[in-house]
């Protein structure tokens, strides 16, 4: 085990703990916007960190530049799908959540 | 080390089955579906773990994508489901055509409701011993499966690809692919002649996002396709994968409104469904008329033969997945194109 | 004994089994086509666990390109069950094979 | 090259016509009866040529292979040339009739279509040369034969014909069965004079099985009791097809089929040695005295001359049941006497109805006199069967009950008596009230047609049949006459 | 390297295929170009039956790849039999379609129907003709699939509800059959690790995998022959699909699955082949006799009572399994089963084509309201006499030399149940029959005029009649032509089963 593993098992770990933050959210929050706003905030940002980490096993670039663009793909959609259920919800009349 | 892999397994088993368990007996169908998409990522997390790559991309494009789709879309088509998804409650889950059945064949009268407990339980039992067998069966088998390997490495040079699986499935038992891509084939004409409508609207609303989003997706997913297909000689890709990609492009964009004219997708329909299959069957019958066996490649040719079918695979499946993903005919040149009702007005419309 | 092929044969059973039963139990025919896909799963996972030779070992690829083969054509049944379901809902409007009409219907 | 193709076209030419007749159009009426009767000419024709070949030493034999050994094969012997003989001859007199019988009626061609068929699988069933070519004919009877009896249409007449089927197809499968183990267990079986099996490999018991397998398959067509009961049912057929199924085809095959069985394929001395023709005897006794009784309390005619016919055939089994040649030869010649004069009263009885529209027994007062050349030819034949000399029917009864006598079974000569009486009994009063009662209220309906008592093609086939009958009687010993040509056969069966 | 003429096997596969492009691709006027394919496709059957009665069975290594790592097809008198019985049976089924399905293309629906029976049909005759020369037990499941989701497809294209819910249950069943088949295989790969059947058989052991795995492949062939108890599905899907479907379904599809399973247990599993397993299969396939016929003495319509007809005739196939005994019988049976399949091929089909009339030109099939048929659809009466005589199994039809051999087979082997079973079933026939014919002959007073049918749709039911007749005194050729194809597990049964 070199440094650069607890590095990366670092970044994978703190992502995983985002990751579960989310699944939480999903959970436990009262209505569909709270829920998309935990899902995708905390799962794109978990998705980097655990990209990052694996990101530092790789030793050639291409590699690396792969798991870039699979995050970014993974952020555009994630983003276009929120919005769209969220549109979707706000036109079927769905109040957002008060305290 | 060994044990955390262990470990992982068991995570791993457990979570499918619990999954798989959900989706079969969960009261919604929606739900049941949604879980059922998840099911099939787990599938594809347990292919990557016996190392088999090739099968987790299949599983996720296929297995789970475009099969949770279809069925998605296929609960939407259904009308008043929405009714259906609350009332699917556990009630209904006596086998009612088995026990009709038992009714005409045995009995005369209406089943019971202790003839269908008694159907239920012997269901139980009878799956159980079905269970109780196969496991005898697995424990029996001995530690090491005999298998094929050695003779496919052997085989690997002659292939004209490096990918073993590839060499498989595209020239030793290339009988069994031709034949497969023939079942897409029928698959498509087979749901061609259910439907009777020519072309399905979807419902939702003009969108620019959406649109937008689509618009950035589309070329990446095309090139992913042609990636995978080029990369599939030697490493793990190949046709089928990058056809399950090209399809689910190809269900995208449809579901956004973008298409020009509906006479252009016929064509692109019937002639792109049926291109794979000429080309495969046209270079198998070349083949036998220069002096070799059906689908026998000359090892110098191999890899360019495999290529080309490949590519023309590639596209077939991709337009016969996405055309099963619309489940409406192509209809043929003359007529006029009828367009089935959207579900919206079709819930006006109670039931009789 | 928990050889990981083992373990993923005898998962591969369980899943057959649960597909089966449901396949048999339910009416409504979204849920029995959801059964045969799992029994299918069942049967695909049992062809790779045993093509699975352990790490690093090349496993079998001919079970592989069987399952590749298997995947597509269950799809492939899985369109046609959906399509056919989907036009017996609409003739019919309910989505099981109850009260089979076969001696008051009438061919073509 | 002429001994492969005569039983050929003796088959095809009735076999061929009966598909011309389907194809040709129903209303052709006139084509349909040339065709008819041109047909069955020929076939007379073929069958004297076939005789002249017989007398000149020449034999006759067509096989086609159906399986592996297992031929089709017609052959004939003078034993099948009778029956040819018998059947063509009065094919041709019962297409006249029904020609005569079904003016203005509906589907003529498909009753003609199968009555020809009908014949050529009686020919076939004469020319058989082995079981399984039997059996083939046997079932194809069984299917020409079942359109005619439905050929009303009526509910009624539907369901005779399904017990008629009924009876019929499970005698079939029987046979086929017993057929199937006979040849298993000895190959192959082609009919030999004097018996085909080698017994000595084939334990007795299972013989004596399979011999009564035969007996209820053959009892069944030749409708020995208990098996007889869809022979009065089947009245509702036509009259000319009643002539055919109690004369020449259906019952006559049955009895034919164990004639074969008992003399071609056991052997008679076989049969004696197994013990079976003492119980045949007794079958055939019993089913006499039953058919006479039933017959004397039926007051419909046709139903009386039905029952008249089961015990009338059971004296062709009781003289193939009888050990010793001139048993045998009432037995057979049988046969030939009981078509002609059974024939000759299904004609008479279909006059009556068709003319007069009579079909009880108790509304024959007087017709003799309305109908006198009908009600000559009906008491001929009536007298014949009675057994009165010089008719044919005394000729059967005399060697049957010489023979009897000869074989040391005395009890049968009072079996003969009784049913002779019986057979009085039964026609006696008809006649009587046909010649000499007078009549005093109308006939049910009265058609007429032209000059003579009924239509001359209804008129002529029961005088022709009621001559013949006088004159194999008269004429029994010269030397073409049914018993010489009979005694022929014996000196087969048992040479001298 | 096989000499050319061999190239005939996998043409009897490539010839469909393309005409199913043809179909898919050219719509206008391409139904005479497919008719010429099936003549092409017929000669190409009839070519292989003559080259294997002349030079013996045959193996077509598929792209050149020996076994246990290639595909192998293999040709024997049997399947080069019944790939023409399959080609004969589509050609005159698909001239039957020509006129079932309305020529004049006003009728939107009616066209749609057209259009897409042709490719599915030529899909059907290809996945025949794959799977009865198949011989890799993986590469037979996917001859099954194609052959299954075709049938249910064309089953489908009837459009009423009831034959929407027959397809969908018979798509079910075969679906699940087809996995029970497949888990068998997966087994089979993982003990011993081949696919191709005479392999297996080389290195079949009594391990409990191989067991199982037979008996789910059994099971799974079942369901898909629809043997009772697994019968259920069939009448319906048998008696609502178009008419020409329902011919072939019952002529053709069901015996490509019981095909399979002679194949599995004589030719690949022949040591689990024990006296209790074949009378189990004989006891079912008795009872499917029984059954079959109690129920289409039942019915009211023509087409269901032929449909059950086919469930209780599948029975017969089945007594295959108790019949062979001692090399004589076993030859005796082999031979008899297998005329028996052709000779119910030819009948059914011809019947179902005649029913199929009868619906046409009454506008119904209801038994109890049918008469005179003779008089206004001669022809098809006819046919519907001849096809069942060959069915009760009547002299001299193809259907009789069958029985005839089996009876005698089994009373070679003394199996009296079996023969008085083939007998009365015989009777049993007759009597659904006659419920039918018996009505061509019954007069009614006021039966509207039935409408005329063209003589295409009349003359070739009554050409297959004709077939299932002409086979009757063939017997010998195709007795010849069968032992090409028996396994040497029959030719070695000298003493009986061990």
């Amino acid at each position: 085990m070199g440094l650069i593993d607890y590095i990366s098992a670092f970044f994978i770990i703190a992502g995983l703990v985002f990751f579960t933050g989310g699944t939480v959210g999903l959970l436990r929050f009262p209505d569909v916007f709270t829920r998309l706003h935990a899902l995708t905030k905390a799962d794109n940002l978990g998705l980097g960190l655990i990209i990052i980490g694996l990101a530092f096993h790789s030793n050639n670039p291409a590699q690396v530049l792969k798991l870039l663009f699979i995050w970014l793909l993974v952020l555009v959609a994630s983003s276009t799908v929120c919005y769209l259920i969220a549109n979707n919800a706000l036109q079927h009349g769905i109040k957002p959540w008060k305290k | 080390m060994e044990f955390l892999k262990t470990l992982f397994d068991l995570i791993l088993i457990s979570t499918m089955v619990w999954v798989a368990w959900q989706a079969l007996t969960a009261r919604a169908l929606f739900k049941s579906i949604v879980l059922f998409i998840a099911f099939g990522l787990l599938i594809s997390l347990a292919w990557v773990r016996l190392n088999a790559p090739d099968i987790a991309l299949a599983e996720a494009a296929i297995g789970s994508g475009l099969t949770g789709a279809l069925l998605l879309s296929a609960l939407g088509r259904m009308r008043g489901m929405e009714r259906g998804w609350v009332k699917q409650t556990r009630k209904d889950r006596s086998m009612k055509n088995t026990s009709v059945w038992l009714q005409k064949t045995i009995v005369s009268t209406p089943p019971s409701t202790f003839l269908r407990g008694l159907e239920r339980l012997s269901l139980r039992i009878l799956t159980l011993v079905l269970a109780i067998i196969l496991f005898w069966a697995i424990l029996s088998l001995p530690e090491t499966s005999p298998g094929l390997t050695e003779k496919a490495i052997e085989a690997l040079p002659n292939s004209g690809v490096k990918n073993p699986v590839t060499a498989i499935l595209l020239n030793i038992r290339g009988y069994d692919t031709l034949l497969e891509v023939a079942i897409l084939l029928l698959a498509a004409v087979g749901v061609w002649a259910f439907s009777r409508s020519t072309i399905r609207k979807f419902s939702n609303p003009h969108n620019d996002i959406l649109l937008a989003f689509v618009c950035l997706i589309l070329p990446i997913m095309i090139i992913v396709s042609g990636y995978l297909v080029w990369i599939g000689a030697d490493h793990p890709g190949g046709a089928f994968q990058a056809g399950a990609i090209l399809g689910s492009a190809g269900v995208l964009w449809l579901l956004s409104e973008i298409r020009r004219t509906d006479q252009s997708l016929i064509w692109l329909q019937r002639i792109g469904a049926s291109f794979g299959l000429a080309i495969f069957l046209l270079i198998a019958l070349v083949m036998m008329a220069i002096g070799s066996n059906f689908l026998e490649y000359p090892p110098k040719l191999a890899k360019q033969l495999i290529l080309i079918i490949e590519i023309a695979a590639t596209i077939s499946i991709g337009i016969i997945l996405a055309s099963l993903f619309l489940g409406a005919h192509p209809g043929s040149e003359g007529d006029p194109l009828p367009v089935e009702e959207t579900y919206e007005d079709a819930d006006n419309q109670e039931p009789q | 004994m928990l050889q990981p092929s083992t373990l993923y044969s005898l998962t591969a059973v369980v899943l057959f089994c649960m597909g089966c039963y449901s396949l048999l139990t339910y009416s409504h025919l979204l849920r029995k086509i959801l059964g045969v896909n799992v029994m299918g799963v069942g049967v695909f996972m049992l062809l790779i666990a045993r093509a699975y030779a352990g790490e690093g070992q090349q496993s079998d690829p001919v079970p592989q390109a069987l399952v590749l083969t298997g995947i597509v054509v269950a799809v492939c049944a899985t369109a046609l069950a959906l399509n056919l379901a989907v036009q017996i809902e609409a003739t019919t409007h309910k989505a099981d094979l109850a009260e089979d009409e076969e001696n008051n219907g009438n061919a073509n | 090259m002429e001994s492969f193709w005569l039983p050929v076209l003796i088959l095809l030419s009735s076999l061929l016509t009966g598909l011309g007749i389907f194809f040709l159009g129903e209303e052709r009426h006139f084509a349909r009866t040339v065709l008819n009767m041109a047909a069955a000419s020929v076939k007379l024709v073929l069958v004297s040529m076939m005789w002249i070949g017989y007398f000149e030493g020449q034999s006759y034999e067509a096989r086609w292979p159906l399986l592996p050994g297992i031929d089709l094969v017609l052959k004939t012997d003078i034993f099948a040339l009778v029956f040819l003989t018998l059947s063509s001859g009065l094919w041709f007199v019962t297409t006249l009739y029904a020609v005569g019988y079904l003016e203005e009626t509906p589907q003529r061609s498909r009753f003609f279509g199968f009555f020809s068929l009908c014949v050529s699988s009686t020919m076939g069933i004469a020319m058989a040369g082995n079981l399984f070519t039997f059996l083939i004919f046997y079932e194809m009877l069984t299917l020409s034969t079942y359109p005619l009896v439905v050929h009303r249409g009526t509910e009624d007449s539907l369901k005779a014909g399904r017990t008629y089927l009924i009876y019929t197809l499970t005698g079939g499968s029987i046979l086929l069965l017993s057929i199937a183990w006979l040849q298993t267990l000895a190959g192959p079986i082609e009919f030999v004079a004097g018996g085909a099996l080698q017994p000595n490999d084939i334990p007795l018991p299972v013989l004596r099985i399979i011999f009564f397998l035969f007996i209820s398959a053959l009892g069944v067509k030749s409708a020995i009791v208990p098996l007889h009961s869809w022979l009065p049912k089947a009245m509702v057929a036509p009259a000319p097809v009643s002539a055919l199924l109690h004369a020449v085809a259906v019952v006559k095959a049955g009895a034919f089929g164990i004639v074969r069985v008992v003399h071609d394929v056991y052997g008679i001395n076989l049969a004696n040695d197994l013990g079976v023709l003492k119980p045949l005897m007794i079958i055939a006794t019993v089913t006499i005295l039953y058919g006479s009784m039933q017959a004397l309390i039926q007051n419909e005619l046709k139903k009386r001359l039905a029952f008249s016919t089961v015990s009338q055939i059971s004296y062709i089994i009781l003289g193939v049941a009888i050990l010793g040649p001139v048993a045998m030869i009432g037995g057979i010649v049988h046969i030939v006497h009981q078509g002609l004069m059974k024939i000759t009263l299904f004609f008479c009885a279909g006059n009556f109805a068709e003319t007069l529209g009579v079909h009880k027994i108790s509304e024959m007062n007087g017709i003799g006199r309305r109908m006198p050349w009908t009600m000559t030819a009906f008491t001929i034949g009536a007298l014949g069967l009675i057994g009165l000399p010089p008719f044919a029917g005394f000729i059967t009864k005399w060697f049957l009950g010489s023979g009897a006598l000869h074989a040391g079974e005395d009890w049968v000569v009072i079996v003969l008596v009784i049913s002779s009486l019986l057979n009085a009994g039964y026609f006696l009063p008809i006649i009587y009230q046909g010649w000499f009662m007078e009549r005093e209220d109308p006939w049910p309906f009265e058609h007429h047609v032209g000059p003579l008592e009924t239509n001359w093609m209804l008129l002529t086939p029961p005088l022709i049949t009621a001559i013949l009958v006088i004159a194999s009687g008269l004429f029994a010993s010269t030397s073409f006459s049914p018993l010489s040509i009979v005694e022929l056969i014996a000196l087969v069966e048992y040479p001298p | 390297m096989p000499t050319d003429q061999w190239h005939l096997i996998p043409l009897a596969i490539a010839l469909p295929l393309s005409a199913v492009l043809l179909a898919i691709l050219v719509r206008r006027a391409t139904v005479y170009l497919l008719l010429g394919i099936l003549l092409l496709m017929s000669a190409n059957a009839v070519g292989l039956t003559w080259l294997v009665s002349s030079q013996g069975p045959k193996t077509y290594y598929m792209g050149g790849w020996e076994p246990p790592l290639g595909i192998v097809l293999y040709a024997d008198g049997l399947s080069a039999l019944l790939i023409l019985m399959t080609t004969i049976v589509g050609f005159a089924a698909g001239l039957y379609a020509l006129r079932y399905f309305p020529t004049k293309t006003d009728d939107e629906d009616a066209t749609h129907r057209k259009n897409h029976f042709w490719p599915l049909w030529m899909f059907l005759l290809a996945a025949m003709s794959a799977l009865f020369l198949s011989r890799d037990i993986f590469n037979i499941y996917i001859t099954l699939e194609l052959m299954g989701l075709a049938a249910v497809s064309l089953v489908a294209l009837a459009g009423e509800p009831v034959a929407l819910r027959a397809s969908m249950r018979y798509l079910l069943v075969s679906m699940a059959g087809s996995l029970f088949y497949l888990v068998g295989v997966a087994l089979i790969y993982a003990n011993f690790g081949v696919l191709d059947l005479p392999a297996i058989r080389a290195v079949i052991n009594q391990s409990p995998a191989a067991i199982i795995a037979l008996s789910l492949m059994t099971v799974g062939l079942m369901m898909k022959t629809a043997l009772f108890p697994f019968h259920f599905w069939l009448p319906p899907a048998h008696a609502n699909a178009p008419t020409p479907v329902s011919a072939v379904l019952s002529g053709l599809v069901i015996k490509a699955s019981f095909y399979l399973l002679v194949r599995l247990w004589f030719q690949g599993f022949d040591i689990f082949l024990t006296p209790i397993i074949m009378i189990i299969m004989g006891a079912m396939g008795a009872m499917a006799i029984l059954w079959g016929a109690f129920h289409a003495l039942k019915q009211e319509r023509v087409k269901l009572l032929i449909a059950y007809s086919t469930v209780a005739q599948l029975g017969y196939l089945f007594l295959l399994f108790p019949l062979i005994k001692s090399g004589e019988a076993s030859k005796l049976a082999w031979s008899g089963v297998f005329i028996f399949v052709l000779a119910h091929a030819f009948a059914k089909a011809a019947l179902f084509l005649a029913a199929g009339n009868i619906l046409k030109a009454y506008g119904h099939d209801r038994i109890s309201d049918l008469g005179e048929m003779n008089r206004y659809i001669p022809v098809t009466v006819f046919a519907f006499g001849l096809a069942g005589l060959s069915l009760v199994g009547l002299p001299p039809t193809g259907g009789f030399i069958a029985k005839w051999l089996m009876i005698r087979s089994a009373i070679l082997g003394e199996q009296w149940w079996c023969a008085v079973l083939i007998a009365g079933g015989g009777l049993l026939a007759a009597g659904y029959i006659l419920r039918v014919i018996s009505r061509a002959f019954r007069t009614v007073p006021d039966i509207p005029r039935p409408k005329p049918l063209s003589p295409l749709t009349e003359w070739t039911a009554l050409g297959l009649a004709l077939l299932a007749l002409g086979l009757g005194f063939t017997g010998v050729y195709t007795l010849d032509l069968l032992q090409a194809g028996t396994p040497e597990f029959i030719l070695n049964l000298a003493g009986g089963i061990p």
